[in-house]
Formats: structure tokens, sequence, C-alpha cells
């Protein structure tokens, strides 16, 4: 008959209407900005830089190596290498990026750089209110805005930020026991050159 | 701008009407194009006698940018082609890069990709029957159900790769992290939750006298024809012609999977718009079974470079079923760290090959029923 | 169903086809895709019949696309002996081959009668230029008209008996193709805050070459 | 002239049930509780966009669901996806259609600057070379809790603008333009690539 058809989908979107009143299931609107849906643990948005200690000028984890602006798909990160070493946030003499910049209006939050970092400088933020008045200068993020503490990835992302601490604190660990036997062997040797250089920290296994 | 080409009927069609024929130009920017497409249309009355496609207003040049990045780089340009389905994109494109380089995939990541693709394949499905029906004049109301059903999938790809559209999942040989227990329970229970949404949404709009009408002996394709000129996917099987590249090519497991494929009879706009519902039902199964059978292990091949990555000379052409039909891509390696042409097979942009075939002779309110029944995204069309 | 090997295909096609020359390009990737190369006059035939052979039936013409290749020499070194001097001498030989570039197109077929496939057949013009000129497949295959339009739009390969040979992507005003390899792209590097590589380049040329925003559309060099 | 009233005898007034509004105040509240976007997508961040109108988000609580299909009818262009070559004269046709007041949101990085495609030959390099943006939301795609954010941003934009004066709003002064050129279709490019008026980058430094 003609016309039971139309009538069937006016009882569906009847059930849907009450449904809401009762079933949280139908109910699915979140009230933004007062109601927040939960962001996973892996959402990303852009990239941010991490620091130790609580300077985060010096404690930066990033060493210039510019491996990230290789590989960025959309070449969105400028990195200036710097000319000296200063010592890092462990106390190793090293390079650091005297120019970090990430131009976020070209950004496509693919996740590359993180995945190619291999001193697990470089993670992905979740702040998304970001919405600006103007471009240029609003828009591009230099290295004081990019730089956030370890303890705030803790808070965005605690299982990846457990993970990544323990690997670090076991390569600094096995770094330490290369030093020793390192130091043990030049003791032993009397001959080798006294000074040597201080044996450079073996960086975390590229995933 | 001289883009307006002169529209002259075709000798055999003689006007009904004593007037002139019209000449409209719908589009790029059309409430119902999907996107950003263009149709010049002549019209005699309310009659389509001539109508052309005009193609490139998203035109970003995905291949040439392909080209000029690393193999790995393009996988997130992958994720931007068919803006829906970034899962099957980047499936296709591993699957692609895999064959170049002969790289074995862990079964566990296998069957994560079935379990991603499948999922994309209900959303886009459910989306599209939104679209569809929001062109026919239902403006809202099925959209905004398929939406909510959208949002809980979107939900599971953001939990597992990070972000809602964009996955950027996989990698060669594998997928880049793993799905922990909790978020195959969520994905179960929203599979076992989705035969229920469907059978309300057919409720709600495949009996009803107007979607009916609007669809049935409208936009017909003979079988013929549909082969001759490339149709895949859907657009294909609504023909009758039995040809899905999951049953043909049996890529990544799925002849381990017990399902069905839906045909066709007319290859009218209503048979296409079955086939999705069908296809739905077959992979709310499909996913059962996955789920069912996913053992545990790696999800990466460990023997994988992510960096440097550079496979052997020679080229390759790697295809999946997409949601959309056949989406293949084609690559060629000189042996560097990126491929010396990268082309992908776009299958709603060949699926509009007949889009003129399809119109003529019908009215234009047809003509927005026949494109939304094509299934075109423009990110894939012009790419 | 298993398909005939690409030799068995060749010897077939040569023979129901008077006068087509086929080569067989090989793949040496994993892939194993090897091709078959068809001579441009009979093209058209060929693809007929490996359409409407009942053993082959390739009734569905999935993907075509266009190729660039360059001009480009291969510097070869190789130890002759020669004498010199009166003396027999083993010394190294650089003999330089040049290949002239030409444009290639692709296209993958498959059947669905037999589902089988995939057989790819390659053409190929004479040059990169006025002889960019390839016979349409479309009258055989329907699914390449468009295809064989965007080869035209993005590789400037003309296709004899296309029945609607124009622009596709780009406006029709365009007069480059973009996807040659040897494409420069309009300049419009005003602003880029993270460049390196060949961007760095470009965005560089700007600055130097002349003061911002002067109408930076009228420097691009012909392709 | 809200800042005319004092804020302590308006809470005062309040307090006693009797509201004081000014003009402006009931003009810019009017205008901001009822955007209409035109109905526009161009690509991957439309579906955002229709994401943002549809059952999760819901635009309506904030007086934009009514997405017009005419220029004509709209207040609010929101430019959502990339901008190619061949798209922007249609897009600046479009704006110029809009009646004033009009308002643009360049959501997404290829609206703002071409983004992950902006090394594309025919992708424009950012929607502001040829007409005025009032709010940018990086991310790519931005969430719809962004484009949400950005639709207040914009709406406190509104509210702040002025009815008279010298700081009057653009839409109100008529030696402001409200239609913009339409760039041309070039043998290799658009012409002229940029509104010199609207777009003025930077120039940037490098050594």
């Amino acid at each position: 008959m003609i016309g039971t058809g139309i009538l069937k989908g006016m009882a569906v979107t009847a059930r849907n209407f009450v449904g809401s009143y009762f079933e949280k299931d139908r109910l699915i609107t979140v009230q933004y900005p007062e109601e927040r849906s939960p962001l996973p643990e892996n959402y990303r948005n852009f990239p941010f830089l991490i620091y130790d200690t609580d300077d985060p000028e010096a404690g930066l984890r990033c060493v210039a190596c510019k491996i990230c602006e290789k590989e960025c798909p959309p070449q969105c990160i400028y990195i200036i290498k710097s000319e000296d070493k200063k010592p890092d946030y462990m106390g190793k003499p090293q390079f650091y990026a005297a120019v970090f910049d990430i131009d976020i209006s070209v950004c496509m939050s693919c996740q590359i750089c993180v995945e190619v970092c291999p001193f697990e400088a470089i993670k992905m933020d979740k702040v998304f209110e970001l919405s600006k008045r103007e471009r240029f200068d609003a828009l591009l993020q230099r290295k004081n805005e990019l730089a956030k503490s370890n303890e705030y990835y803790h808070s965005i992302h605690p299982i990846e930020a457990a993970e990544v601490d323990a690997k670090l604190a076991e390569a600094a660990a096995a770094a330490a026991k290369k030093k020793a036997a390192a130091a043990a062997a030049t003791a032993a040797g009397s001959t080798s050159a006294p000074g040597t250089v201080p044996v450079a920290p073996a960086p975390p296994t590229t995933p | 701008m001289n883009t307006t080409e002169m529209l002259q009927p075709p000798p055999a069609m003689t006007s009904r009407l004593d007037g002139e024929l019209m000449e409209v130009s719908m589009g790029p920017q059309h409430p119902s194009t999907h996107g950003v497409f263009r149709m010049n249309v002549a019209l005699d009355g309310e009659m389509v006698v001539k109508l052309k496609p005009v193609f490139g207003y998203l035109h970003r040049n995905h291949e040439k940018i392909g080209e000029n990045t690393s193999y790995l780089g393009s996988m997130p340009y992958t994720d931007r082609l068919d803006y829906f389905c970034s899962m099957t994109n980047n499936w296709a494109y591993a699957l692609s890069v895999e064959k170049l380089a002969g790289i074995e995939v862990p079964e566990r990541a296998e069957y994560l990709r079935v379990i991603l693709a499948e999922l994309t394949r209900l959303q886009n499905h459910a989306s599209l029957l939104g679209f569809l029906l929001s062109d026919m004049g239902a403006w809202g109301t099925p959209l905004m159900y398929a939406f909510r059903e959208r949002e809980k999938i979107l939900d599971l790809f953001e939990s597992l790769s990070g972000s809602r559209m964009m996955c950027d999942y996989m990698r060669f040989g594998g997928c880049r992290v793993d799905a922990g227990p909790d978020w195959m329970e969520r994905a179960k229970k929203i599979v076992d939750l989705f035969p229920k949404f469907l059978d309300e949404f057919e409720k709600l709009i495949l009996s009803n006298e107007i979607v009916i009408m609007r669809t049935q002996e409208v936009g017909k394709l003979s079988a013929e024809l549909a082969i001759n000129a490339g149709m895949t996917g859907p657009m294909l099987r609504a023909c009758g012609v039995n040809y899905d590249i999951r049953k043909v090519d049996g890529y990544g497991f799925y002849p381990r999977f017990k399902f069905r494929v839906p045909l066709g009879e007319h290859g009218d706009c209503y048979d296409r718009l079955m086939m999705r519902a069908l296809e739905m039902h077959e992979s709310v199964g499909i996913l059962k079974q996955a789920m069912e059978q996913i053992p545990a292990g790696p999800v990466m091949n460990p023997k994988v470079k992510i960096r440097a990555f550079r496979p052997p000379v020679g080229e390759a052409y790697g295809r999946i079923e997409g949601p959309k039909g056949e989406l293949g891509f084609y690559l060629i390696s000189d042996g560097g760290t990126n491929p010396y042409r990268y082309r992908v097979r776009p299958p709603s942009f060949i699926n509009l090959t007949v889009l003129e075939d399809l119109c003529l002779g019908h009215t234009v309110a047809d003509v927005m029923v026949i494109l939304g029944s094509v299934d075109i995204v423009l990110g894939e069309v012009d790419r | 169903m298993t398909m005939e090997s690409l030799e068995q295909i060749k010897t077939r096609v040569e023979a129901a086809v008077p006068g087509a020359k086929i080569d067989i390009i090989p793949n040496p990737g994993p892939a194993q895709q090897s091709s078959l190369l068809i001579d441009n006059e009979h093209a058209a035939a060929v693809a007929k019949f490996l359409r409407d052979d009942s053993a082959l039936r390739l009734d569905f013409c999935s993907n075509a696309t266009g190729v660039d290749w360059l001009d480009r020499t291969v510097k070869k070194t190789v130890k002759v002996k020669k004498i010199v001097d009166g003396e027999e001498k083993e010394i190294d030989e650089t003999t330089e081959e040049f290949f002239p570039g030409y444009l290639e197109a692709v296209y993958h077929l498959y059947s669905m009668t037999h589902k089988h496939g995939p057989v790819i057949i390659r053409m190929r013009t004479a040059d990169r230029a006025e002889n960019a000129r390839l016979p349409s497949l479309t009258p055989v295959y329907r699914s390449a008209e468009f295809q064989e339009r965007e080869i035209f739009d993005l590789y400037g390969v003309r296709f004899d008996g296309h029945p609607d040979l124009r622009r596709i992507l780009m406006w029709d005003e365009f007069v480059d193709y973009p996807m040659r390899k040897d494409y420069r792209e309009p300049d419009d590097y005003e602003y880029e805050p993270t460049p390196h590589d060949d961007v760095l380049e470009k965005a560089k040329m700007h600055y130097s070459a002349r003061p911002q925003l002067d109408g930076a559309e009228n420097i691009t060099a012909q392709s | 002239m809200s800042d005319q009233i004092d804020g302590g005898l308006r809470s005062e007034l309040q307090r006693q049930g009797i509201w004081v509004t000014s003009m402006e105040e009931l003009y810019n509240w009017g205008r901001k509780n009822s955007i209409w976007p035109l109905q526009f997508g161009l690509a991957c961040c439309a579906i955002e966009m229709i994401a943002t109108a549809a059952s999760r988000y819901d635009i309506a609580r904030f007086g934009g669901e009514v997405f017009r299909p005419s220029p004509r009818q709209a207040d609010l262009m929101i430019v959502a996806g990339t901008v190619t070559k061949k798209m922007a004269p249609q897009i600046v046709r479009l704006y110029n259609q809009m009646p004033d007041p009009k308002y643009v949101i360049s959501m997404g990085a290829c609206a703002i600057s071409g983004g992950p495609f902006k090394q594309g030959y025919n992708v424009l390099k950012g929607i502001d070379r040829y007409i005025p943006v009032d709010v940018y939301i990086p991310g790519c795609p931005p969430r719809p809790e962004a484009l949400l954010h950005a639709f207040m941003e914009l709406q406190r934009k509104i509210d702040s603008q002025k009815l008279t004066g010298n700081a009057k709003a653009e839409h109100l002064d008529p030696m402001q333009p409200s239609e913009f050129p339409v760039p041309a279709f070039g043998a290799h490019d658009l012409e002229p690539a940029a509104n010199p008026r609207l777009f003025q980058p930077p120039k940037i430094e490098r050594s």
C-alpha cells in the first residue's frame, strides 16, 4: 500500500526523537565548550619539543640532527644547527637547535617526525584550540613555544611517556655501563692517550 | 572565462519543446555535488540532452607531490585522497609498495588491516546513503543518523591511530601501532550494535515510496558498458557483474572469511543504493569473523627500514577493493628514495566516465540522484 | 584460472594481427609484472584482439597512465685491450650512449570474464615535443576516455582518435604539461618560513631575483 | 556604547531586574548568534564541517546551523579545504556575491597556506591572497571542536565591533571595499598571483 514506507520511516524518526530522552546511546551531542569528549591517549595534533629538568632552553632533548626536517612530508620544520656544543640535560656536550620553527599552518599532523626521531625529542601535542586572527607570526611556532616539559608529556600521553622514559633510562644505563667498561679498559691499558673523548651516548634504538 | 564550451545537442535528439536548449553550469559550488564538481548540462525543457563533467577544481597535484616525496612521506598524503576512507587508501598504497619491494606482512597486521578496511567500508557506505538521501531532499535526518554511526567508528580510528579522519596508520610491512584488547572490545561492541542501526536505517529509507520512485529505473547502466567503461565496486556489481577484488585477488586473508558478494539486477540507482546496504551487512559478517580469528603476534615486519627506504628497481601495480571500487597504485622505482612514477587509479574518477550516459533522457533533478549514487569524493576524482 | 605467459600472448597476437610488432619489457623488481610494448600503428588492433580473444578476454582496462622519460646519457666504462705504442695495454674506455627521451602510456588490462590479469601494455611516443602522439585506445576501452584526457593534460601526449581530447584537470588557458619531469612551476614563494632543499633554492631565488610582489607570475620559464 | 555604562551600575540594575543595553550591543548580540554560513565545502575539512553541523557537535547551539546554498543569504564563508588555482576565482566571486557584513573562516592548513599541498603547481598558497580572512584554524583537518572554537572566536570579534567612530566595523565604512578583484586564468598561473593590497607577507631574514 502506498504510504506504508513513509509511515515506517516516520516511526523510526519518532522513536529516535522520543528515545533521545531515555537512551544515552541516542543522545550524543557533546556540549562543547562546557563539556568535552575525552581525547584518547593516541590523539595527535601538532608536534612539540620535550625538555627535561626545569630549563626549557638547556633541557631540550633535541640535538638538531635535522632528521625530522628532512623526513617531514610537507616540509614544515625549520632547524638551524648551533655552531658550538652545549651540555645537554645529561651533561654531555651536544649540538642544539639555534632555531627550531614549526609552521603549524602547514603541518599535517602525520606523526612522521615523531617516528623518525632517534632521541625521543619531538612528540605530538593534543592542544587543538589554536584559532588565531592573524596568520604569519601567530601560526609559526618558535622554539620557546614548542618547548614543553616531560611532565606535560606525561600528563597528555601517560602510557607512551612511561614507555619512553623506561627506554631512555635503559639506554642511559647501557651507555653508563659502556663508559665504565671503556674507562676500565683505559685504566688497564696505560699506554692509551689520556683524556679520551667521552663516549657519545648510544641513541635509543630507532623504532 | 572560456572553459564553458559550446554545448550543441547531438543530432539524434530532437527538441520536444519549441524552445531553445538551456545551458546550465551545475557546480562547482553546488549543495549536492559532493564537493567542487561541475557539470555543463544542456537541457531541453527539463530533460538532459548533454552533460559534460568538468574536473580539476580539487586537483591538488597528489601525484607530482608523491614523486617528490619519499615512499613513507606519501603515506599521509594518501589519507587525503578519498578523505572518507583513509584506511583503505593506506592499505592500497602499502600493498603496492609491498609488492614493489617484496615485503612480507605479519599475520596480525593483515587481520588488523581487514578489520579497519571493513570498518571504513561501513562508515563510507553509511554516510554515502545519508548524503544520497539529502540530495533527494530528505534534508538532515538520514545524514544525522548516518553521521551518528560514523562518529562511533571515527572514535575507534581516533583511539587507535590518533586522528579521526587522517589515520596514517599503515606502514610498509605492517601497521604502526597494535590494537590493545580494550580497543578490540569496543570495536566488537560497535560492530555488534551496527546491524540494529542498519535495520532501522533500512526501515527509514529503503521501503520509502519516494526513494523508490526517485531511484528505480533511473540511471540504468548495462553490464557491457559497465565493464567496457571500467566501472568497479558497487557501481559494477549493481549491474550484475560478479567482480569483487577481495574474491578475485584474495589479498589480505580475505579468502579466509566467508562472505557473499551482493549483486544487482537492473543497474539503476536503486540497485546501487541497495548494493551499499547489503555490503554493509556482509562487512559486519567479515568483521565478526576477523575479530574472532585475529591471532596475537607482531604487527610490523622488523626487517623494513622506515628511514631511507629504497625499493629495488622495477614497477608494481597493486589494487584493493575500496569502498568505491578498485583503488590501485602504480609505482615505478628507479632505486631511489622517491618513486619515479607514482600513479593513483582513482575508482570514483573512472566511475564518472559513464555519467553522461546515465543522465541522458532524465530530468535535471535526477542528475543529482545519479551523481549521488555513483559515490564520488572529489579528493580522489581530481587528486 | 591461469593465464598464458607473455611470450605465448606475443606469438598469438603477432600471428593474429599481421604486421604487429611486440616487445616484452621485463620488470626486474619482485612484483614481476612484465609488460608488452606494442607498436603504435597496430595498437588499436592489438588491443581489440586482447579484448575479444576468447582465451584472454581482457575486457577491463583498469588503469591508463603516462610516464615521462627524459633524455639520458648512460656512461659505460669498459676495459679494452688496445695497442698503444706497440704495446698491448688495458685501458679504460668510456662510451657515452644517448637515449632520447619519450613519453609512455601504460595500460593495465584485466579480464572480468576469466578473472585474470594484469596484462600490461605500453606505447611510446617518438619524442617529447611535436611527435608526442599515440593512437587512442578509447574506441576499444571506454574507461580510457578520461584517463587519456588526463595524460594529455598532464603529459602532453596527443591521442589520435580520441573523441574529446581537451584539458581535464587544469584550466584551458594553461600551456604547460605539469607532470613532466622538467616542468618548472610558477614562482609563488613569497612566504616560506620553513624552507629547505629545493624549496629553499626556489625561495631564495624569489627573494634575490626581484623585490616582493611585483607580478611574480610573469617570470616562469617555458617548460 | 557599552563602555560608557558603568559595569557596577549595570550589575546593580540587573539585580533589580532592569536590563540595560545599547544599540551596539543589541545589534552585535543579534548578529553573532545568527551567523549563517555558506554551504560550501572544498575538501577533507568540509567533512569535518559537516560533522560539526551533525548530531555529535551540533553547531545549532551557536546559531550557525542554517547552511545557505546561496551566497546572497550567507554571512560567513567557511573556506574548508584546499583552494586550488582553478577554484580560486570562483571563491572570490562567491565572496563578492555575499552581502555585507561578511566574514571568512579559513579552516585547515590548506586554506591558510596551501598546507601539505603547498608545493603543488595547482594549489593556492592561502586564500588570504585574494580575500580577507577573519579567523584561521590550523589543523589537518581541525577537529569539529576546533571549528566551534573558531566560531566562538568569530563571535567575540563580532561582539567587539563598533558601530560608530573611527574604529567602526569595516562593513560600515564606505571607503572599505566589499568586493575584491577576481583573478584570471593565465598561461602558467593565476593573474595576479596575489592581491597586494591584502597579502603582505613579512620578509623572512635567514642566514
